[in-house]
C-alpha cells in the first residue's frame, strides 16, 4: 500500500465525492431565499418569552437540552485532555525561568487583562440582549487571564491562577446548569423548561426567565474549562520534561 | 450565481479532507480538520441567509420592522465553534501522547511501527 | 510596613474598580439599576484580577 | 447574489482555507489559521450572524493558535532530544 | 450597498486580501507582520459594516476583535520568539499605515454618529485597536526575547 496507490484512491474518491456534492448544491434552494419556517417560529417563540436575542433564546430556552449535550461534550473533552496530559512517573517538573519582556508589552498586558476580563463578563451578562452569550464570553474571559503568560512569564500566571479552583468551578458550573434544569422539573413543568421565573420587561437584563441563569452557568463553565485546558497544555510545553532532560 | 456559497463550502470541505489525507505531520492534520469544520459553518449560515435580512437580535432594532435571517442555524454554528476548539485541544493532546510514545508525528512513520 | 502596603494595594484595586465601572457604563446601552449592580460586581472581579496580576508580576 | 460584499468575503475565506491546507509547516499553518479565523468572522458578520462571528473571533484569534503552537513546541523539543540521542 | 459597505468591501478585498497572500507566502517575519495587519484591517471593516447595516449592536464583535487580535499576535511573538530572533521583522511603516487607517475610520464614524453612547464604545474600540496594533508590532520586532523555558 505505497503512498502512490493511496494518492490514486484519494483522487478517485475525492472526485466522486466532489461530483455528488456539486450535484447536491445545484438542487439546494437558492441562496438568500425567503422560506425559513423554523426561523420564523423561533423568532415568534423568543419574542413571546421576551428574550431580545433570539439565538440565546434558542440555545438556552427552546433547545436547552441540546445545549446540555454540547456542554457535556465540552466537559468530556476537557476531562480527556486532563487525563492525557498528566505528568507521568518518568517525567519531572522544571521551574519555568523568568522571560525577558519589553516594558511597553508588559504594561499593555497588565492594562488589557482586566479590560478583556470585563468585556468577557459583559458579553456573558448581555447574552440574551445583544450579540454574545455564555460560550463567547467564557472564552474571552479565559483568554484574558493568559495575557499574564504572554506579558510576563508562566511563573507569574501560575501565581494568580490556582488550577484546582478552576477545576472545581468547571464542575460547579456544569452542575448549576443541571440544577436549574431540575428546578424546572420540580416546579411542575418539564426539565429545563422556562416556566419558573417571570419573563420580565423586554430588552432588560432580567428578561427571558431562566435564560440569563443558564447563560451565566455556561459562561462560567466554558471559562473554567478553557483555563484548565490551557493550564495542562502550558504545563506540558513549558514545565514538564522527560527524565533525560530535553 | 445563487449557488456560490454552497460551492465555497464544498470546496473548503474537500480541501480540508485533501489536507488531512496527505499530511506528513499530525499537528498539520489537526489544523486541516479545523478547516473542514469551518466548511460546515459556512454551509449552515449560507442556508439560513435571507436577502436584505438582518440578525434576529432585537436589542437595537424593533422586532418585525426588518426581515430577519434564520436564527436556528446560527445557534447550531455558535455552540459548535467553541466545542470544536476543545475537541481540537483533545486531538492535540493525543498527538502529544503519540509523539511521546513513538517519538514521531509523521503518520507514515507511525504505521510502520509495531507494538 | 505591610499596613501601608495593604492600604496602597486596596487603593489600587479601588482605582481599577472605578476605571472598569466607567468602561462598563460605556459598554452598556441603558443604565438600569440591575445593569449597574452586575457592572459593579464585574468591575470588582476585574479590579481584583488587575491587582493580583500586578503583584504576581512584580513579586518575582 | 447581487451583493459583491458576500462574493468578496466568500472568495477571501476560500483562498485562506486553501492556504491553510497548502502550508505544510504547523507553525506557519497556525498563522494562516489565525487569519482564517478573522476572515471567517467577517464572513459571518456579512451573513448577518454577529453571535457566530463573536464566537469565531474569541476562539480563532488567540485560543487555537496558542494550543497549536504549544503542542508544536512540545513535539519539537521531544524531536530535538531524539535527534541528539541518535 | 450604501457607501459604508462599499468602503468595507474595498478594505476587505484590498487590505485583508493582501494580508492573506502575505501570511501564506514569504519569510516568517513577513507572515507574522501580515497576521498583525489582518487584525488591524478587519476591525475597521467590521465597524464600517456595523454602520452600513445600521446595526449598532454589531460593534461588539469589532470590540472583541480589537481586544483579542493583538493578543493573538502576542501569542505568535511569544512562541515564535526563537525563530524571529534570527531575522526580526522591520517594516514599521506598514503597521503605522494600518493603524492610521483604523484611526481614520473610527474618527469618521464618531463624527457621523454624533456624541451619544455608541461613540464611547467606538472610541474604546479605536484606542484598543491602535494601541494593541503598535504594541504587537513592538513585541514582534524583538520585544520578547526567546528563552527555552520562559
Amino acid at each position: 500500500m505505497t503512498r502512490r496507490v493511496r494518492l490514486w484512491i484519494l483522487a478517485v474518491g475525492g472526485a466522486g465525492l466532489a461530483a455528488l456534492l456539486v450535484a447536491a448544491c445545484l438542487e439546494l434552494p437558492g441562496f438568500g431565499g425567503t422560506s425559513h419556517p423554523y426561523g420564523d417560529r423561533a423568532v415568534r417563540a423568543s419574542l413571546a418569552r421576551r428574550t431580545a436575542n433570539t439565538i440565546a433564546s434558542i440555545n438556552f430556552d427552546q433547545r436547552a437540552f441540546d445545549t446540555l449535550g454540547e456542554m457535556s461534550i465540552l466537559f468530556a473533552s476537557v476531562l480527556g485532555t486532563v487525563v492525557l496530559l498528566r505528568q507521568t512517573r518518568d517525567e519531572r517538573r522544571a521551574k519555568p525561568e523568568p522571560a525577558y519582556v519589553a516594558l511597553p508589552v508588559r504594561r499593555y498586558a497588565l492594562i488589557v487583562l482586566p479590560v478583556a476580563l470585563l468585556t468577557g463578563l459583559y458579553v456573558i451578562a448581555h447574552g440574551q440582549l445583544s450579540p454574545g452569550g455564555g460560550f463567547q464570553g467564557g472564552v474571552v474571559a479565559a483568554t484574558a487571564l493568559h495575557l499574564l503568560y504572554l506579558g510576563a512569564d508562566y511563573r507569574a500566571l501560575e501565581r494568580i491562577r490556582p488550577v484546582g479552583l478552576y477545576e472545581v468551578g468547571d464542575a460547579l458550573a456544569a452542575s448549576a446548569y443541571l440544577v436549574t434544569g431540575l428546578a424546572g422539573l420540580i416546579g411542575g413543568a418539564a426539565f429545563l423548561a422556562n416556566t419558573l421565573l417571570p419573563y420580565g420587561t423586554f430588552n432588560t437584563l432580567s428578561s427571558g426567565g431562566t435564560v440569563p441563569l443558564l447563560n451565566a452557568a455556561i459562561g462560567m463553565e466554558v471559562a473554567c474549562a478553557v483555563v484548565v485546558l490551557l493550564a495542562r497544555f502550558l504545563d506540558q510545553a513549558v514545565e514538564i520534561e522527560q527524565e533525560g532532560g530535553t | 450565481m445563487s449557488v456560490l456559497p454552497y460551492l465555497v463550502a464544498v470546496w473548503i470541505f474537500l480541501v480540508g479532507c485533501y489536507g488531512i489525507a496527505t499530511s506528513r505531520n499530525l499537528i498539520h492534520a489537526v489544523g486541516c480538520l479545523a478547516v473542514c469544520q469551518s466548511a460546515t459553518y459556512v454551509l449552515l449560515l449560507a442556508v439560513g441567509y435571507r436577502d436584505g435580512g438582518t440578525a434576529p437580535v432585537f436589542s437595537d432594532v424593533k422586532p418585525g420592522s426588518r426581515p430577519v435571517v434564520d436564527p436556528v442555524v446560527q445557534a447550531l454554528a455558535l455552540t459548535d465553534v467553541v466545542v470544536g476548539a476543545t475537541v481540537t485541544a483533545l486531538l492535540l493532546a493525543l498527538v502529544m501522547q503519540v509523539s511521546k510514545r513513538h517519538g514521531t508525528v509523521d503518520p507514515d512513520e507511525l504505521s510502520e511501527l509495531r507494538g | 510596613m505591610n499596613r501601608r502596603a495593604a492600604l496602597s494595594g486596596a487603593l489600587e484595586v479601588l482605582a481599577w474598580w472605578a476605571a472598569l465601572m466607567a468602561l462598563w457604563l460605556v459598554l452598556i446601552s441603558a443604565p438600569a439599576t440591575l445593569e449597574l449592580v452586575v457592572g459593579a460586581a464585574a468591575a470588582l472581579v476585574g479590579a481584583l484580577a488587575a491587582g493580583g496580576a500586578r503583584r504576581a508580576v512584580s513579586g518575582r | 447574489m447581487d451583493d459583491p460584499l458576500i462574493v468578496v468575503t466568500l472568495l477571501l475565506v476560500a483562498a485562506c482555507a486553501t492556504a491553510a491546507v497548502a502550508v505544510r509547516d504547523p507553525e506557519r499553518q497556525a498563522l494562516v489559521l489565525a487569519v482564517l479565523g478573522t476572515t471567517l468572522a467577517v464572513l459571518f458578520t456579512v451573513l448577518q450572524a454577529p453571535d457566530v462571528a463573536l464566537s469565531q473571533l474569541a476562539v480563532g484569534s488567540a485560543l487555537t493558535p496558542l494550543l497549536l503552537l504549544l503542542s508544536v513546541r512540545k513535539v519539537r523539543r521531544r524531536g530535538r532530544k531524539k535527534d541528539k540521542a541518535r | 450597498m450604501n457607501g459604508w459597505t462599499v468602503a468595507a468591501t474595498a478594505a476587505l478585498a484590498g487590505g485583508v486580501g493582501a494580508t492573506v497572500w502575505g501570511v501564506a507566502t514569504g519569510p516568517l517575519r513577513r507572515r507574522v507582520v501580515a497576521q498583525n495587519l489582518s487584525t488591524s484591517l478587519a476591525c475597521p471593516s467590521l465597524l464600517l459594516l456595523a454602520q452600513g447595516y445600521d446595526r449598532p449592536s454589531y460593534v461588539d464583535p469589532a470590540l472583541v476583535l480589537a481586544l483579542l487580535g493583538p493578543v493573538g499576535t502576542l501569542v505568535f511573538a511569544r512562541l515564535l520568539a526563537e525563530d524571529l530572533e534570527k531575522d526580526p521583522p522591520k517594516a514599521p511603516w506598514l503597521t503605522y499605515a494600518a493603524s492610521g487607517f483604523g484611526a481614520v475610520v473610527v474618527l469618521v464614524l464618531c463624527v457621523v454618529g454624533g456624541p451619544d453612547r455608541a461613540m464611547g464604545k467606538l472610541l474604546v474600540t479605536g484606542a484598543l485597536l491602535v494601541g494593541g496594533n503598535l504594541i504587537a508590532s513592538r513585541a514582534l520586532a524583538g520585544g520578547i526575547a526567546g528563552s527555552r523555558h520562559g
